[in-house]
């Protein structure tokens, strides 16, 4: 099977992954949950990693991607330590 | 150490996994701090992954990048104030937009170099800056309207869908001309309207919705990762992008459900008319800059607290919810909080009216208390449900001498930490005067009939009602 | 066959024994149905009802020389003389053993059916006036005692102030007492209840009231589902044990009765002086001794400020719908009792054959 | 400054209009209080209890003469006559123009803050002695309506035949209407309720009674949450249209009132004959005309077989809370009366400032 | 028409999405009719994809098959009486658990022709063969169970599962060899014991947990024809095998979740021990072959009834059942069913002790029905909820002369379609005589504390409770 | 990606998917699935068509194969039309 094709079984099956996941998710996890995919959106990190790091990369490519990894990390790091924070704060009672 | 290239498939599988898991751990709130933690150890193994393998053949910018970013975000997330995390949750938003965007051109230039560019690919490319830079500037938007910048008023012009529509399409078709021809004009023009349509497709979204298009937002960044992953061929990111884009879709739309809106109108900010009570209610309160809750939210805090108050009123008698509030009683106490009713003298229309009700649903009288008797306890207490009352806790009575009440003792509802009103609209009660309390910070109203209200808490409270 | 129905005579007994609705049930099925006139307009059935029913109308003497006759209440020694020899008397006889009534009616060969002798079995149960006219009287007695109550019964919060719900306690839970206990449950207030037999505790939470639990010692479950007498000790210790419980009280209700024996002494005075003034007594038992030994019998008396009903006939208060279940007991039971001959006539059945109409018989004692 | 609080002399009074328990909160805040011996005793509220609280046992002159003298029922000439010139006295007046108590009071400069005056407004809710009393009076006059039908209220399935449930009808639904239907429906009858002013359905359904519509072709609403009197045409076309529903009814309580004006007629005497015999008609506004003319103030009647009950002071059966109620909502309006002068004496306040003591004083009519 | 590889693939792909619907379609009752046409439409797609593509070379063999195929199950599945379904599929998996082996082993043969033999494949080979055995001799036990050919008791012995794990670390132990080896007799030998340890591991199951086990074994034959398309490297094998495998395991143990049973338990016939009241009785119940059901067949046939009836006794009055009763009630009503309260003259321990707490919970008095009002109405009743009722719904009144209620007219609940009795164990009532209705076919004991279970009833209705 | 690897990610992919889809199925609907899921597993038949068809196929095969397809294609038919039969029991009463 071409890649494409391999990449087009993968999405959809990765589409319906996504789509049964998070049904039934508590309201007030809501919010973390939006950081912790922002996070996890993240994961462009490493496509920023492959174009910066490829051997064909001119500087130019280098540069604009050192900002990709920047931005991509900033977006990482700060994305599961926030989720990390509000997570913090659902801390139940002890019964 | 270099990694074969199968290494790193099995190591992109295992995170993929990972990820599925860290999402499916945030649902609940018992497994959500592993589900976080797995998340990280996948993004960990996904970025070692990639490093080792034999792609990466430079590492000076990259670790520049990582280490810059690594402390950026660190620093950023560990200073943010609890209040402004939406603010940053969309700055990041922003951040992923734009490195997809960086990401999709560096492809671009690196396939030039190497002479291997095609129509697929340059497809494949173009919707990742498309997507990409939506992200970017329709985050942007969102961190304005929510930080203040930009006023969070929903700006709403006439011809505002038919606008966006015909940039969409001027984008797709210039899309269409750069993968066939691969004309440098066509991707800029490009890349710029997307950064407009970003702009014109956030900007008539009120602030109350923007939680909801944070998450679609996500969605949208999740989508641009899946098109760099084809570009990339690359299978982890096309996991990964279209689980976070699907799941960010479900999310608004789940978002939404709660909030008692239609995801195509928070989306297409004001797209079709919404009706129906409760939406129209909350949209006078939203109007008013009074908050509104789900069922959800109320239950939280109170299966959760040590202490509930529940203050009917005449509204609970009009509902007939005293048999749902029994049941309400019962549920919370199997949880170990502690439930007491708080009876105003004048609740109701006759004397005696929630007396009479509450023993009907066979309230426990141990469980019912005076005015006098409970006022005390209101600053202790975690959540105040009030259900279907209105001028018995409303603080004009103290605070407004021009207040038809001024001078009546109440219920000093405000004084808990949260305090959720069961009513149908923003109506005042008895006595027509508005209620102050609507407007203090830790109230929400959640609207609709009271014994529907309590009986979704019913339902949620066991477990059910997803 | 003739059925008679006499009037009650019995001063403040309102009820009669059989109903227009009933006579006419009985009518079809063969029997000839003599009423006294006037026999049932203190219950609100008229004698036009009658006659519209079927039955014609007599005169006492007449109505008690039928070949069946039935009452409500035990039938006095003029009206024993009155019945046909080798008749049969349908009714209650409010006598455990032979009194001169029933020996004046075992003389002249007359078969008595007494109603209160009806086993308290689940098949029996449409035919137990004991049980109808309980529930009756349960119901009733908390209507009086709220009638007597100066306070209110509810919890009520308001403007003016809270109004306590009343306090009340229930004391022996046969029907009476079950019904006293929804009926003061339905107004609202707080009921406590307690019996010697403890198969009623769940009961008593089946109504939604609370149970007093005491630990006197011994059981005190009798036979037929009825109570059985306490030694003294136990009855001493019981006294004790309920002291502080009913001195707490604002309405005390007792139906605590031990068949053929006087009613067990529950309140003692010494409580009566405890409790808050203005309180409520309602003795069921009073016709047979009282569980309070203050109350005395159709009276109302007060006794250090506490007000002590001692009404003997509730029912008779309900007359309309006591009349009515009394009838239809009676009706279910001449099925039991009657049966249709071959020309369709009606005549008695062997009554030993069933059960319950065995048990009903009130035989001559042997030794006389 | 001294209260003083005489016994009710009105026949049939129990209550009084200071408790102890309120007492003592008063002379708390400076009042000297002065009981009349024995004012309380009917209500239970024995002179031991006002000494304990720290009140003074005087005689019925010493108590009329006080600065302020509570009362709960209109004072006699007698009592007009007794009061010192330039007290205040706080209590009903029971009348709605000037009368011969009323002009004697003016004329020896007496203020009269006569307490149906006070508005029906929330803040004053626990100052309404008409409220307070109205509540009493609705719970009161079900359980009198109880007691007089000789049948069950609630519905009852049992071996020995079923009852159905009374069927309630209360006319009027203002106070005394709404806790009429509350115990209607705790007792288990089934309740329907009318009332002219169209706010009552909700209420009426808030109660899971069912409201009676009727299309009158006008609106009873009237000032101060009260109705105001109906055209003849409505009038007549109302008890047309209710005829029916009345005429199925087993227990009716009326409560239709209009302040000053006479009760309206509701149950016509040709609806009462075609009610079922032993029904119980409660006219609670028999005092000013009443809701059906055959009703006799303080007489219990029986017309067409249908009891009626005409009494007129349902609060006075229930004393003790009545009393209760009563004195809390003088303390309360108290407060507003009264302020502490820098010596720590009490004051009367400028009784024009606030809009209820405005509106609670009986002054002289200007054209007098 | 021969296609290409990608045809066949993107096909491929639409056919396993269809199964996805499917299957997600079969979850409600509203969507189910369309599920089970999707599946058909997805079957097509996949088995006209593969005769398309150029693999198949030949078709004469295949069309026998599937043409006789087509024929024998059309006409099973025609014939079949609705109470024999559990039987078919049973028989039915066993058919798809013997055509994974012999796939595999064709499989085996060809590559051996071919000379395409490795150690990975032959590996996958034994997995569908050693599962595909299992799958097929399981289910004939099964099936001879439900059939009534075998004992449907569980048949249990010392050792029993010591014995089953030896034989299958036996056959493991074979694969491996025959894959190392390529040795027919490792092979041989493994695939006898694999059918042996179908036999060991089902027949210890009794009949009652069938279903569950039917369900299991299609999880199995879902992980054979997974590892079937792991040797033939065809995806949607995969994608379905493993959607049917992991589907039909979740859907065992959501099964025994509603039986209240625990799964391990049951798929390894008698593991552990059970315990609870509920189970207990059922036990007691299972042995008088008193049949048991749950809240959800209740639910079930309530939902979907013209009218029910509900008979409260002196069960309800100790449970206080009456304020859940009148939820219920009011749930049912919203459905459009009829329903009715009956009440027996003698229920419960006071006259009127029903009609109190009815009245209590504001269930209105029309809906309240005397004995001799409803009795003729049981027989055109859909359902019966005999909610704590014993005595005054026992025909022994009428047909046992030598009970000690012969005699007392009874609520004639048995005459309707489906009577559900709410009851906390086997022990009769007040009467002390054992009901005989228990034993009539229409009849089912849900066990528990009354007010529970209609509670659970109430959440159920509501779509909650999963 | 190796063949054997593409395997591997598309089952774990099918995995969650089943994992997730059918939670929340209606109990009265249990049954119906569970036939449905076993139509559905007569996916096997797939295999068998390739290997009967197979160029390389003995007559052995054939014939062994030619067993596979009738089993496998019982189950379908017979999966798919039981199914629609037991659904078919469960149409609603009209409302
Ligand atoms: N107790 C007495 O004797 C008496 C007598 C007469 C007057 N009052 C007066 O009545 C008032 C009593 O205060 P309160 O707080 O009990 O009542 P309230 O101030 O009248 O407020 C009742 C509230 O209930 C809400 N409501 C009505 N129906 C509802 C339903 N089905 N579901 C949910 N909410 C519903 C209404 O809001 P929506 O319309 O937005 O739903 C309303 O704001 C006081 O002002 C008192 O003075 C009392
Ligand atoms: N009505 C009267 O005046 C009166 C007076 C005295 C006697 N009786 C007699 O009482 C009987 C009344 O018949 P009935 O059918 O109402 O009652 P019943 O025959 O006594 O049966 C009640 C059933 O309720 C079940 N139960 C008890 N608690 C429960 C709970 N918490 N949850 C669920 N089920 C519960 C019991 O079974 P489990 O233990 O298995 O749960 C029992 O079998 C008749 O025999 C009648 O003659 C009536
Ligand atoms: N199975 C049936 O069909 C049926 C019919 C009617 C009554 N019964 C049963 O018969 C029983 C008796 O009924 P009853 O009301 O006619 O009884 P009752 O009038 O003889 O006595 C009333 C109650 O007083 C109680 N009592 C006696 N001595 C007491 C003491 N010292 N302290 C506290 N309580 C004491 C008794 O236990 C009884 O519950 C009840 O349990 C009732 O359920 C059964
Ligand atoms: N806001 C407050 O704090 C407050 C306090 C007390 C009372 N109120 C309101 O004041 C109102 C009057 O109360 P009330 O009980 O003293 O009134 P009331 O005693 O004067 O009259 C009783 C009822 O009779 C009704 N009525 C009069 N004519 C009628 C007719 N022809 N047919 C049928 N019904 C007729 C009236 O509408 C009223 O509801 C009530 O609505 C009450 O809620 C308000």
């Amino acid at each position: 099977m071409p890649d494409t094709l391999v990449a087009l079984y993968v999405f959809v099956l990765a589409c319906f992954v996504g789509y049964f996941v998070i049904w039934g998710v508590t309201p007030s996890l809501h919010t973390p949950l939006v950081a912790l995919t922002n996070a996890i959106s993240g994961i462009v990190i490493v496509g920023a990693l492959l174009v910066t790091g490829a051997e064909e990369a001119s500087s130019g490519v280098e540069i604009l991607g050192f900002f990709a990894v920047l931005l991509a990390s900033i977006n990482v790091f700060g994305g599961f330590l926030v989720t990390n924070r509000m997570l913090a704060m659902f801390k139940k009672k002890k019964k | 150490m270099e990694i074969s290239a199968n290494t790193q498939a099995l190591a992109y599988l295992v995170s993929a996994i990972l990820f599925i898991l860290s999402l499916k751990g945030l649902t609940h709130p018992a497994s959500a701090r592993r589900g976080n933690f797995l998340g990280m150890l996948g993004m960990a193994i996904a970025i070692l992954a990639t490093l080792a393998g034999r792609e990466v053949q430079s590492y000076g910018f990259i670790i520049a990048g990582v280490t810059a970013g690594a402390l950026i975000g660190g620093v950023l997330a560990a200073r943010v104030k609890m209040t402004a995390m939406p603010q940053l949750v969309a700055a990041l938003h922003s951040f992923v937009g734009m490195a997809a965007v960086l990401v999709a051109i560096g492809t671009f230039l690196n396939h030039q170099v190497a002479g291997t560019l095609n129509p697929v690919l340059m497809g494949e490319l173009s919707a990742g800056i498309v997507i990409g830079a939506i992200t970017f500037s329709g985050s942007v938007i969102a961190f304005g309207k929510l930080q203040g910048l930009i006023s969070g008023a929903p700006v709403r012009f006439a011809g505002q869908h038919a606008l966006n529509a015909a940039i969409a399409v001027a984008a797709v078709g210039l899309a269409i001309h750069f993968a066939a021809t691969g004309s440098m004009v066509s991707l800029t023009l490009m890349t710029i309207l997307s950064f407009v349509l970003g702009f014109t497709l956030i900007i008539p979204i009120g602030g109350a919705d923007m939680p909801v298009i944070i998450s679609m937002l996500n969605s949208y960044s999740g989508w641009a990762a899946a098109a760099t992953g084809f570009t990339l061929h690359n299978n982890l990111l096309i996991i990964v992008g279209a689980l976070v884009g699907f799941s960010g879709a479900i999310l608004s739309y789940i978002m939404c459900r709660a909030m008692n809106r239609s995801i195509v109108n928070v989306v297409f900010g004001g797209f079709g008319s919404e009706s129906g009570g409760g939406e129209a209610a909350g949209a006078v309160a939203a109007e008013k800059g009074v908050k509104t809750a789900s069922v959800e939210d109320a239950i939280y805090w109170m299966e959760d607290a040590n202490r509930v108050i529940i203050v009917p009123g005449y509204g609970m008698a009009v509902a007939q919810a005293q048999h749902a509030l029994k049941e309400l009683l019962e549920l919370l106490e199997e949880r170990g909080v502690e439930v007491k009713f708080a009876i105003h003298p004048v609740a109701g229309r006759m004397p005696g009216h929630m007396n009479v009700l509450l023993a009907e649903a066979d309230i426990p009288y141990d469980h019912v208390f005076e005015m006098d008797e409970i006022n005390p306890e209101f600053a202790s207490t975690d959540v105040v449900l009030v259900v279907g009352a209105n001028d018995v806790v409303n603080p004009a009575a103290k605070s407004d001498p021009s207040s038809p009440i001024y001078g009546m003792p109440i219920l000093e509802a405000g004084k808990a930490k949260h305090v959720y009103f069961l009513k149908r609209s923003m109506r005042p009660g008895y006595s027509g005067v508005d209620n102050l309390l609507f407007y203090q910070d830790n109230v929400s109203l959640i609207f609709g009939d009271a014994k529907d209200t309590i009986e979704k808490m019913v339902t949620e409270l066991k477990g059910g009602g997803h | 066959m003739k059925l008679g129905i006499p009037k009650e005579t019995l001063t403040g007994e309102c009820r009669v024994a059989i109903t227009p609705d009933v006579a006419k049930t009985l009518i079809g099925k063969g029997l000839e149905v003599c009423v006294e006139r006037g026999a049932g307009e203190a219950a609100h059935f008229h004698d036009d009802g009658y006659v519209a029913a079927g039955a014609s109308l007599v005169d006492r003497s007449e109505a008690l020389a039928c070949d069946l006759v039935a009452k409500v209440r035990r039938p006095t020694v003029e009206d024993a003389a009155a019945l046909r020899e080798g008749a049969t008397y349908i009714g209650l006889m409010e006598t455990c053993g032979e009194d001169e009534v029933a020996a004046a009616m075992h003389a002249r060969d007359i078969t008595i059916l007494a109603l209160e002798r009806i086993p308290r079995i689940s098949r029996a149960q449409s035919m137990d006036v004991l049980s109808s006219q309980a529930n009756i009287a349960g119901y009733r007695a908390v209507i009086e005692a709220a009638a007597r109550y100066e306070r209110f019964m509810p919890m009520m919060m308001t403007a003016a102030g809270s109004a306590k719900p009343a306090r009340v306690v229930v004391l022996g839970v046969g029907v009476a007492g079950l019904q006293a206990i929804a009926t003061a449950r339905r107004l609202g207030a707080e009921v406590f209840a307690y019996d010697v037999r403890p198969e009623t505790r769940e009961q008593i939470l089946s109504l939604g009231a609370k149970p007093i639990d005491l630990d006197i010692g011994e059981e005190g479950s009798g036979e037929g589902g009825y109570a059985r007498e306490l030694s003294d000790e136990a009855k001493a210790r019981q006294q004790q044990l309920l002291a502080d419980e009913l001195a707490k009280a604002h309405i005390i209700v007792t139906t605590a009765q031990i068949p053929c024996r006087p009613a067990p002494v529950l309140v003692v005075p010494e409580v009566v002086e405890r409790m808050r003034e203005g309180s409520v007594i309602v003795d069921m038992a009073a016709g047979s001794g009282g569980n309070c030994p203050l109350s005395k019998p159709d009276e109302i008396v007060t006794a250090h400020g506490v007000i002590i009903v001692g009404h003997t006939n509730y029912p008779s208060m309900m007359a309309t719908d006591a009349s009515t279940f009394f009838a239809r007991n009676i009706a279910n039971f001449l099925d039991l009792v009657l049966e249709k001959g071959e020309d369709g006539a009606l005549f008695r059945k062997d009554l030993d054959a069933d059960e319950i109409t065995a048990a009903a018989q009130f035989k001559p004692q042997p030794s006389e």
